[in-house]
């Protein structure tokens, strides 16, 4: 019915998109003062930059506020189950590794339902970006504890007070045999964001970035002491890493050359509850990246196809 | 040829069929034997049926009945459908193993037993004791012992006898059943040809002897002629297992992504298809548990490449929530379930039919989606590819249900012409009609067309809640009942290009009936072997195999008014009626009957055992027998 | 009191019932409004039923259909039981927020509207556009528009009028409908009292305000008597929602334990459990998911501590594969799913009844339990503490369904008489007796004891694999067929205790009826009030409702036979009979229908949509009269 | 029926355990050669040596070979379902705190299917011990990729060789917060294996153990090159983790002090792929236990609880 264009090719080749091209025209539901708002414009941008056709992107999320991201982009998009992002997201790019995928995930998306998927991701190490939305509560079910939720904080499921010292996701991304890439930003940095996601978007293989969230509406307490006080944050600065520009440098009082090819201190600075690390913490070119693997054979002809088949047969003949 | 192995001048005796039982302790090779002694017959243009006899355990204790591994073959001058009565010939390593294959009814008075002797002069008297005890036993039974050397024959050639035995047995069984020594010789070359000559010399040794010792020492001498047309077919015969066949379809289906997770019996169906995958350029994808393999699966079907997953009951479990998301996303998928016993994890290497009920209504939330189920090892192949073209036109997840009966079971088949057409063609990448949105729900069937990530112009944004027809989520009242109804008309637009289906056991359609017997899946060789041999003593009654049980196939309420009384035969549960605190409201159907009942609103009759093991022609025939002398009475 | 607030001299005009909405932006407390203004209606002696507008989204925009917030109240002189028809009285806080209520068919000719008018002068001119053109077609359509300066008056005594609006309405609505308006300013003192004296203040004052602007502007004034009874019943009765009454219900059956993982529309139980449960020694566990939250479930009703899980369709549908364990290895267990639209994420906050097959029938293998559906707020409490004891002494998992409507719905019920047999006994640490086996089960009942971890010379390993009596794993063909005949044998065992269902709508059980309907669950209001209205109108037609799905209650085959139609009417998807593709081989039933015509055989009907909203009498009254007309023709 | 015997605690008193009372007395299953066999008879040992009363404890599984063992004890047990030992363990201990919970689980069956349970059990901390078969391989269904399986070592399901790098559950445990016992051991030096499982059993907390495991039908390539060269261990001692007698500790020829307090050199040698630590990693006898949360309110009385329901009823009355 949809017959393939001789022309194709050349039309995508005089193609230029803007930011319009990558956001779904319609309105955006998040509440206001979300943090969700920048990392969405963040993405925008880094498409724009990258000149991703839109059509050749997909942006894939569970179920949360924040993986309603896809809904806001102009780029294809599955907005799944609850927990189950990361496994549909490999999926597609196991035969499809041409396509560019970006997966939006939430605390609880992530960290909680989606633990043995978010494992199994890392280890795996195929090429796409995902972004955890982190804004240490429930949102979209109005205010349960998350993972990531500190301890004592008041909600909805614990009305005393969350009741164990939360999940830290770096220590444990880090612990993932064959993880590549892992990164920790505030949605409330743009230039630091940008470059971030930027970074995360260029690296070939799986790029995990945490993004601390703010939630003004269920987890004021969650970014509100970093916000004003800049101070609890260490800025990882490397050529291998991120750099930042001097303005926003100067936003941190605490800035560190770290080299991410150095896991041990990248685990000793995950680790660090005072000085929360901002940039990137690790990243590996060299890990395996599954798609290698996962989409041999992609483009075998019928006829190839029907000898292998037949091959097989061959081996139950008499 | 060795001058031992040319054929004896005696004439044998012919025969129609032998169903033949290896048992041997677990790890004594008996499954090979009895898999390699079924692909000889099946070369040979018999009609073969095998069933594996599975242990519980990977390496249970030696001598207990819980080990017993092993095959049942049943061969034959005629196409074998399913695994028979009563074993004629049974070859045992030890007596114990016999044992639990004796509880399982598997015998009868006048079976053959040829036992190995060595425990009657074992070290530990309790051996000894065990042996004689049993022995004796066996025979008040009405079972034809023979002791036999074998132990001490294999030592003459090998050091090890408990690697090699299993050759020995199959030479044996190949002088008894007057097999071509030839075909026996390539095939355990064949099995051994990758650890080198120096194993399979002694291997084909071993049958040699075995062969001249079963020549030597037994009477018994029969030859099973093929059936007949099997001379001019034998050329384009494959011989496989279930599961094989199911891998065999996912790369004839075209489909290049098979991701699952391990899980009896289902596995070695995604082995097979590991091994070869790579010929047709596919991947299997190992999961880290159910869910993600499916979600995988998923993801590679939203872009645009059908994939498959493959699994039994725990992992069908797990699998609800993301079915669910399949139907109410549209998104095409195979999904096949070998089903094994349940609940939970029940009876994992044995047969049940009891995931209908789940395979249709598991999920919650109205999930209206397409099953089917494969009666037969060939089609345990064809319906992959039949299961792919419909997931890909009807734009839904498809549930292929096959069983542990199919999985393992071994039968020569006809090998099918390939035919390119079954390859899902390249995906189209060409730029998408703005005018046509995501879901472009035809009024009248609910079918629509989908994009493909990568096609400008097609961008939309699947999700599992309620959308209109452009993926917008929308909860609005209009919007969930109009698509509701395009989902569920999807399947019964399905239904309108089904054909009628075929009635065993009367002439014409027009023929009226007592008794007329419904059934799916693997049952479908005992039962019409059972109505065949009811009609012949004179009942009247017909059977209907379902391989359509979502749609159902068309015409079934006026197949069911010619008949006095329809009842479904099924491996699965169901109260009896005459059972305590048991009534008719509150009988618990079949599975079958319940979909059939609901549908229909006829009272619809059922018969099913949870044994764990395939139906016997000799039970069915037993319980149909009851309710035709009910009817005519 | 202020001079104010003093009833006024004129005489209110006295009402049955009036259905009020009051509709606003998420966020600005139209939700609460219409809560409080029931709360003070069921503390007056009015029968109530209230239903949450809800937005789909947490922040939706302003001023859009899909973000209307905001609650319906039914208030009347008898006890409510359903959302009612087309509201009477609706007050918007913008007009577009209307837009959505309208297209869902909640008003009518002659409803009342009082309208925010502050957008007549908005500085945007697209926004005073819309809401003249708005204010026209309302107005074309029927409705008595008011345009009230509401945010003006609010600012004369607080800044942000956006804030606190509610309550000035509130005093509006209450002077309208004569409240006492001493109930109402507790009623705002409680709701803000944790907020300190500074802002209950204002919102008190906001109340005063209101309720005077009523009286000087508006002519409506309208008294609702208490219904009879209701003075000497109001010292027992308690004005909650159906989760809270599930909380309730949780603590009064003595359970410890709720292990839940949040979703919608199921939360808020837990929430509010989480909130009291150590008053009564319990705790809540979050679970990382819903298959966590159940396996922490079973592990604490193993070890003696029966527990519950709260959960809706997608959380179901995760369980599956444990609620297969619990019934093979016979866990008691309650599992609470309040039930949303589906499939899949589906209509989240939307209220639907389609879980009902995936509960019967949602796991692989045969999975026999008990089902039952609570039709009201106090079941919601009851049901729990029925269920933990139906757990317990049938041994088994069961599933007690519930729906977005009763969770959010609020009404007065009578507050129970607290009976210390509800609660657990505590567990028995004693010896086992060792000779009794640990499924020591009845041959007749299939029912047994448990030990409990702890209990000396108890000692045994559950297993979801089949099992011997002594909880041995078993692969045993009769092994299997017994303890799944024991399975399932309890089920009709509890059938037998059971008493036949109450019919509605007929003076004698001998009467002989045109039509019933049969229904379950949530829908009993608004179908009672629908056979109650017919019965006035002369037709013959009466309604059962289920409570216990499986095992169904008892005699209902001789029930169905005295009416010459019977039907269901449910909140699920069914296909009608006149639509495309769709025939008598084909037609998906409704769900309870469906489950009748399997067990009963009987050409049972059904009427069902998936609108996500309460059914209405109005439409069941049109839907069944076209029925007993056809019948009667 | 079965009412408390007044002399029940004078009884306890008086019994003395034997090995066979740990036992179930029938045949154990497993493979000759399997390693099973030696975890079986050193918990059976740590048990009989503490003198828990076999009623008191309960063996709790998912499913696999390695799940099979709480048959094998003559203690209560719990056979589940594959992957979910660990919420089910939790579940029991919750409400019962008086009990002695042990888990036993797979490679597969904690790492893959079970990484879920696996990660937020060790958050709850409750007090237990997870004993991890790990044969690398899943032997139950015979010989599929598990995620300990080495990258190269051919399965049934990559009869070309597994394609990953195996995953490293130690850097992974490590990183959980609130983890607070965190061991690993061969299933082939007995008296290593019972010092580590009886120090596990001691440990307040979730003690973390993975046994490498001899599956001689299915992997033997995993733990033979290890038997056969003790070298390519690190023993790790120290008065608050593991100590051996002179003669099982001349086995190893490293043999290092590790303080297990020391988290970040718990990290260092997790993630050490020359040299495999043994003995105990970390241990923080601080962290939270979550029962200590969740069994409040234990043993409160009908009339306490009459009371506290009338009280939420209260609040809903008029
Ligand atoms: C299987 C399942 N369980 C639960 C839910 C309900 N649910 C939806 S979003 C969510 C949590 C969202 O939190 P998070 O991932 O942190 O995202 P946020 O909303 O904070 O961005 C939950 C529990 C669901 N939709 N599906
Ligand atoms: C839900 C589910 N999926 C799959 C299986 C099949 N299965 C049983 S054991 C097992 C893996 C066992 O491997 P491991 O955990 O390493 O244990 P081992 O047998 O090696 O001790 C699998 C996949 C199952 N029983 N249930
Ligand atoms: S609830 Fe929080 S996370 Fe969700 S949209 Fe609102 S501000 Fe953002
Ligand atoms: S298969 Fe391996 S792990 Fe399983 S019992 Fe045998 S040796 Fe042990
Ligand atoms: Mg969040
Ligand atoms: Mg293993």
């Amino acid at each position: 019915m949809f017959g393939i264009k001789a022309d194709w090719s050349l039309e995508v080749f005089e193609r230029y998109f803007t930011l319009d091209d990558y956001g779904a025209g319609g309105d955006v539901r998040w509440c206001s003062g979300c943090g969700d708002f920048a990392i969405l414009n963040t993405v925008h941008r880094v498409l724009r930059d990258a000149q991703v056709p839109p059509e050749k992107s997909v942006a894939v999320s569970g179920i949360g506020c924040s993986s309603r991201m896809p809904h806001y982009m102009g780029t294809y998009g599955f907005h799944g189950l609850h927990g189950r992002a990361l496994p549909v997201a490999n999926g597609i790019k196991s035969r499809r590794p041409d396509l560019d995928v970006w997966v939006a995930t939430g605390d609880g998306d992530c960290f909680s339902i989606g633990a043995g998927p978010w494992l199994h991701a890392l280890h795996l190490n195929m090429n796409m970006v995902i972004l955890v939305f982190d804004n240490g509560i429930y949102g979209l079910t109005k205010k349960q504890t998350s993972p990531t939720t500190k301890q004592g904080t008041k909600t909805n499921t614990h009305p005393r007070g969350a009741l164990l010292p939360p999940l830290n996701p770096l220590t444990i991304t880090l612990g993932v045999t064959n993880v590549s890439f892992v990164a920790q930003v505030v949605d409330w940095n743009p230039p630091l964001l940008y470059e971030t996601i930027k970074a995360a978007h260029e690296h070939r293989g799986t790029s995990f970035v945490r993004i601390l969230q703010r939630c003004p509406v269920f987890s004021e307490e969650f970014t509100k002491p970093l916000q004003e006080n800049p101070d609890k944050f260490i800025l990882l600065e490397h050529e291998q890493g991120v750099t930042v520009e001097d303005n926003v440098k100067r936003l941190f009082h605490n800035v560190i050359e770290h080299d991410p090819s150095d896991w041990l201190s990248a685990m000793k600075y995950a680790k660090d509850n005072e000085a929360i690390p901002l940039g990137i913490l690790f990243k590996d070119p060299d890990a395996i990246v599954y798609e290698d693997l996962s989409s041999q054979g992609l483009g075998m002809t019928n006829e190839e196809k029907a000898a292998g088949l037949n091959a097989a047969f061959d081996k139950f003949s008499i | 040829m060795n001058d031992h192995t040319t054929h004896s001048q005696e004439k044998p005796q012919q025969l129609d069929e032998h169903i033949v039982e290896i048992v041997s302790d677990s790890g004594e090779g008996a499954q090979k034997c009895g898999q390699t002694f079924g692909i000889i017959g099946g070369k040979m243009g018999n009609g073969i049926w095998t069933v594996e006899i599975i242990p519980a355990e990977i390496q249970p204790p030696a001598r207990t009945p819980a080990g017993g591994s092993g095959n049942r073959v049943r061969v034959g001058s005629k196409i074998m459908t399913n695994m028979g009565n009563e074993a004629d010939l049974v070859v045992g390593f030890n007596e114990q193993v016999l044992y639990a294959r004796i509880a399982n009814g598997a015998y009868k008075k006048g079976t053959i037993v040829l036992l190995e002797n060595k425990w009657a002069t074992d070290p530990q008297e309790k051996i000894r004791d065990q042996y004689a005890f049993a022995i004796k036993e066996f025979r008040d039974n009405g079972l034809i012992v023979h002791e036999l050397a074998i132990e001490e024959e294999c030592l003459k050639i090998v050091k090890n006898a408990r690697k090699g035995k299993n050759m020995f047995v199959l030479g044996m069984l190949c002088r008894i059943y007057n097999r071509d020594t030839e075909l026996g010789l390539t095939e355990i070359h064949n099995t051994f040809k990758h650890k080198g000559e120096k194993v399979v010399k002694p291997n084909q040794d071993l049958f040699k002897v075995g062969y001249q010792f079963a020549k030597d020492n037994l009477d018994y001498f029969y030859t099973i002629p093929p059936y007949e047309g099997a001379e001019q077919e034998l050329k384009d015969i494959v011989v496989t297992n279930g599961n094989t066949a199911l891998g065999l379809g996912v790369m004839a289906a075209g489909m290049e992504m098979v991701s699952m997770y391990p899980i009896t019996p289902a596995t070695s169906a995604s082995h097979y298809v590991a091994d070869v995958f790579n010929q047709v350029g596919g991947f299997v994808h190992q999961a880290e548990d159910e869910i993600a393999a499916i979600g995988f699966a998923i993801g590679a079907s939203y872009a645009g490449k059908t994939a498959c997953t493959i699994t039994s009951g725990p992992g069908m479990a797990l699998k609800t929530e993301m079915i669910g998301l399949a139907v109410m996303a549209e998104v095409p998928l195979v999904i096949v379930n070998v089903q094994r016993g349940g609940p939970s994890t029940g009876l994992p290497t044995k047969v049940e039919q009891a995931d209908l009920l789940s395979a249709l209504y598991g999920e919650p939330g109205d999930a209206p989606k397409i099953v089917i189920a494969a009666a037969t090892i060939p089609e345990c192949f064809e319906f992959v590819i039949m299961a792919r073209k419909l997931a890909e036109e009807f734009r839904t997840p498809v549930i292929l249900l096959t069983d542990a009966n199919l999985a393992t079971g071994v039968q020569p088949w006809l090998r099918p012409e390939i035919k390119e057409e079954w390859f899902s063609p390249p995906i189209d990448q060409s730029p998408w009609n703005k005018d046509i949105p995501a879901y472009d729900w035809d009024d009248q069937t609910g079918l629509s067309q989908r994009p493909i990530p990568g096609q400008p112009d097609g961008m939309y944004v699947l999700t599992g809640l309620s959308h209109t027809e452009h993926s917008k989520v929308s909860y609005n009242s209009e919007t969930n009942q109009i698509t509701s109804q395009h989902r569920s008309r999807k399947i019964a637009a399905l239904q309108s290009t089904l054909k009628a289906p075929i009635i065993h056991g009367v002439e014409s359609q027009e023929d009226e009936g007592d008794l007329l017997v419904v059934a799916w899946g693997s049952t479908i060789g005992a039962i019409e072997e059972s109505i065949d041999r009811l009609n012949d003593q004179g009942y009247n009654v017909a059977s209907l195999h379902l391989r359509f049980l979502s749609p159902l196939e068309p015409n079934l309420k006026e197949i069911f008014s010619r008949y006095k009384k329809v009842m479904t035969v099924e491996i699965n549960y169901s109260d009896a009626t005459n059972a305590p605190m048991i009534n008719e409201e509150n009988r618990r159907y079949a599975q079958l009957a319940h979909v059939l009942r609901a549908q229909f609103a006829l009272d619809i009759d059922c018969w099913s055992v949870v044994y764990g093991h395939p139906l016997q022609p000799g039970m069915v025939i037993e319980e149909l027998t009851q309710h035709l002398d009910a009817i005519t009475a």
